[in-house]
């Protein structure tokens, strides 16, 4: 209880998320599915951003941690990189009818 | 949190609803694909915006400078040269490193956490995090491997008693350590849980049928998504938050179309089993007819309208330009020649449209199923390439069948029709085609690119 | 500035809500414009809630204000009630084919 | 504030969510409904709930509980009296009340706020509700007294100049008095400000055709909408905002949908106006056919698929039932006979199904436009009654006219078509129709009740 109290917002926030997310997709035809699939992958690459946060905190010393944080990093901008420029080379592909 | 930094947050939220909203659309994709990207550079760019107002070790910023570089130009890199049958491996791998990144955090951070005095909510999202980061990683690098043909299926009982205990240890560990039975530090049971997420991750995808990894990847994506949320939670990060739960919901119902455009649920497709329907494997004897290469090329030159039904077989035999030759070739003799695509022929949703681009045919003769399925009369010649399953009549008209349901292209109707396959092998589904035996259609067996180049060879000279 | 630092949670919110009206009835097909315009007229009556918080802070002896927030209150009901019972008799017409 | 109060408004605003997505799908509106009213309960329940943690004087709680009875009362009564065809007066009214609901709120919380020391913000916010929600009450009134036929269209020059001098006080006023020029206190400014919008919501609706109401009814409910939202902010009620907001966004989505489906722009109906094509009023003498009630008995007793488009004077005429019977006739004697309704056809969307199901026609035979538009050669005879603009073809081949691009039921393509009407008077649109000149066309004028009986009196003659 004392917990949905003070977590009110990000309750909404999530449920609208959730909503939103399903809601946005609901329509979408059978031949977008690849391209779709491979964008909402490069979105989720946003978990690079936490990576970068977290090397902000990591004590300088600390090289083995810095090291798995670095690739932390490096595989979050693999992930957002290669996924849009994939995405956008396979929608080049799928120049709609004029 | 410095304001600037907060409302670049709120934008790369509302971009990334715009981008998905958009990327749903055939018009506007490539437009959601830009207005999503835009918005992670925003993200992105936010976060340094954070140095203003804290001091990081020059080091740090080094290597994140590196890592972030590094990434960006293999991603560019990777993107670029793959082929694009080979799109749907490629984006697994990317999910990989994206569940990847999402496990490496949860560890460092649960490294931090033992040492401070976080609280039991903070450790349980870590956990999370972690594990559904490790298993969308692990299952990602399987999921590719099977694409690209380095890893078979694996039906094995052992493999599937065994994704099942993990996934009983799943609740257990954590249980048994938060009531304090496991007198571990939290450091070395998040270790613990990472690795068996791995394992579990592979178990998972290992009894998958490979065909059915398009699927499967769209599920470990939204797997991805759920990790990255939870993370944002631990930062209190609305972008990464949304941007999460946007992947994971759409993810979900992404999975959920997928399965049914091609007729089958997601329990049967996870078990790697088919629907199982009451049809005998090879039911009845078919009468069919064999048709000739000339004789092909011979109606094809009598022909007026013609229609092109390009399936699996076509992509496999790499042939897409040879047809784009047909095509040329019959127009140059005023002859119409349409290609009907149906969504899930191949073995990725739009796989043909992709294949058809890259031979430059133009999207003027591309017809969706639902634009001609009234008018396949009007055909004086369908050519089926490579399809089956996509042309099956039992869809229609045998309920017991596994395919019955799925929309297929009814060139069952069509005056002429001739199948261009190797043999009298079964489609993806595993089901005898009536089409076969039926009085208007006659099967031309052969590799379906050495079929077509004899077809234009004879044309020529005809 | 500081205004958005402190409303955050609630832009959020606003964004949201506008983006799943819009969103939610994107594909309405024409035949539904009528109950649904009068649907959406029904739960625009939630701000008799608001009518009844304020009827809740009144000070007993202020009859003037008392009247007016209880036919605040009033006209509220009337929209939900009405608006409600409309749709349903609307849709109730509207059957769709087996 | 209470736990219990704030998971309350969760669910009720989750449940508008749901209520709203439902009920924009034809099957599931009826679900919608009841899905949005029960999150009305639960808000109001729980607003009740709040008195567990607060002291509220029992005659205010009186006035609470009689009037939400004797509002429900009455709403309850209205909503089963009204006439089907007086739906979108009556939806006009509500909205009234919920306009009138949110002004008096705004009024008095401006005393209380007069009172204390309110800070800026606030009292912009009580403003604009109060503008918002007088708007809407009394534009709402002056629509429904306009669809209930009690006042006419005025666009007199004065009515729309000054409806733009008000427009501007609503900027003026207020900002005069928040930089101190106007010495009156917050309470006074209220009230001026509520007149003013009173007013200024009369001449906003009065130059607007009357057929236009449903549009305007839709802009006037998204009002209702913001103004709700807005009192939701002043109580920090996220139900109220979110049930606000939603409103507000799907109406304003509604009404230019409704324009779309009418193929006109908003902008051009808030002016009252018409887009004024190139065709001339009355162009080019057509070659019209008269025919006779007896004619087209005999047509029909030949017949076997008959077609009836009915349109905006079937409903004038109030000819439904008669239409019921005259198909019961038809099919008594082997003949199928479908209704294919346009949806826009009439003067409100979804009228012309309305109107049927009160004739308790059978669903199966009622088509969508889009159903049958293909097939339209297949009619033996098309029956056209009290339809004039959906079955103009001039939508079609001329780029000129104000109706060109409206999606119409293609009457013309088909064998035999009699259209009847009263005499040759336009439709809504104001437009010639090529229709009543072509060859396979006839009319027969006359009201369509009369003429409807007549045809129904000599088929069973026949
Ligand atoms: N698109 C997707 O997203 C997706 C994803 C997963 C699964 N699927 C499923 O895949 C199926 C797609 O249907 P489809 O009609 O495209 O393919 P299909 O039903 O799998 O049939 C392909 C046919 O091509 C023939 N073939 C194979 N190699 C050939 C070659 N080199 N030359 C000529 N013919 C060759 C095969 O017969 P022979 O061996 O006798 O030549 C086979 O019958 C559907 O069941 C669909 O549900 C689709
Ligand atoms: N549905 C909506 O939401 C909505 C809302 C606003 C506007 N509109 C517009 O309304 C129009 C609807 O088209 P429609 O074809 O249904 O109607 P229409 O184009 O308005 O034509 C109605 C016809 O019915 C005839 N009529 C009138 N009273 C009659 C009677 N008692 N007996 C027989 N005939 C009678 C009239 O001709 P006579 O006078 O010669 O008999 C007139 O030509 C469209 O332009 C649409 O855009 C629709």
């Amino acid at each position: 209880m004392e917990f949905i109290q003070n977590n009110l917002d990000i309750i909404y926030f999530v449920i609208f998320c959730i909503f939103i997310g399903i809601e946005v997709i609901a329509n979408v035809p059978a031949i977008l599915h690849t391209p779709l699939m491979s964008g909402a992958n490069a979105i989720s690459g946003v978990i690079m951003v936490g990576a970068v946060i977290m090397m902000f905190q990591v004590p300088p010393t600390n090289y083995i941690t810095l090291t798995v944080g670095g690739i932390a990093v490096f595989l979050g901008a693999l992930n957002i990189s290669g996924g849009f420029f994939v995405t956008g080379r396979m929608l080049k592909m799928f120049n709609t009818k004029k | 949190m410095n304001v600037l930094v907060e409302v670049g947050y709120l934008l790369a939220t509302v971009s990334f609803l715009g981008g998905l909203k958009f990327m749903s659309s055939p018009k506007h994709a490539k437009i959601g694909n830009l207005i999503a990207a835009t918005g992670m550079i925003v993200a992105v760019l936010c976060t340094f915006w954070m140095l203003t107002t804290q001091t990081v070790p020059s080091i740090n910023l080094i290597i994140i400078a590196v890592a972030i570089l590094l990434g960006t130009i293999g991603g560019k890199i990777m993107a670029s040269k793959v082929e694009m049958t080979a799109m749907p491996q490629l984006v697994s791998l990317f999910n990989a490193t994206g569940g990847g990144c999402a496990m490496l955090l949860g560890i460092v951070e649960a490294k931090q956490a033992s040492l401070g005095s976080s609280f039991l909510g903070m450790q349980i999202l870590l956990l999370l995090g972690l594990i559904t980061g490790a298993v969308a990683a692990s299952g990602s690098v399987i999921a590719y491997r099977k694409l690209a043909g380095k890893t078979k299926d694996n039906r094995n009982i052992m493999v599937v008693l065994g994704s099942r205990t993990l996934l009983l240890s799943f609740i257990l560990i954590p249980v048994l350590y938060f009531i304090g039975i496991i007198p571990l530090p939290f450091e070395i049971v998040a270790y613990i849980m990472a690795f068996i997420a791995l394992v579990y991750g592979v178990l998972f995808v290992l009894p998958i049928g490979g065909a059915d990894m398009p699927v499967v990847i769209s599920l470990l994506n939204s797997i991805t998504g759920i990790a990255t949320a939870l993370a944002g939670f631990v930062y209190g990060n609305k972008a990464m938050i949304a941007g999460g739960i946007f992947v994971g919901a759409a993810g979900i119902l992404l999975t959920l179309l997928m399965c049914r455009a091609m007729n089958r649920s997601l329990l049967k497709v996870l078990a790697g089993k088919f629907k199982k329907g009451k049809v005998a494997e090879d039911a009845e004897e078919q009468n069919i007819k064999e048709t000739t290469v000339s004789e092909t090329a011979m109606q094809l030159s009598f022909a007026n309208k013609i229609a092109i039904i390009p399936g699996y077989g076509l992509a496999v035999a790499q042939g897409q330009h040879l047809c784009g030759q047909l095509q040329q070739l019959l127009e140059k003799r005023d002859a119409q020649v349409d290609f009907i695509i149906h969504p899930v022929a191949g073995r990725m949703p739009g796989h043909m449209n992709v294949l058809l681009a890259e031979a430059n045919i133009d999207y003027e003769h591309l017809k969706e199923m639902d634009q001609v399925n009234d008018d396949m009369g009007h055909y004086d010649m369908v050519l089926i390439i490579g399809a089956n399953d996509v042309v099956n009549p039992a869809a229609e008209n045998n309920p017991d069948s596994p395919i019955y349901g799925m929309p297929i292209v009814k060139a069952y109707q069509s005056k002429q029709t001739v199948v261009m396959k190797r043999g009298m092998s079964k489609g993806y589904a595993g089901v005898p085609n009536d089409l076969f035996g039926m009085d208007n259609c006659n099967l031309l067996f052969g590799d379906a690119k050495d079929s077509l180049q004899e077809i234009i060879n004879q044309l020529k000279l005809i």
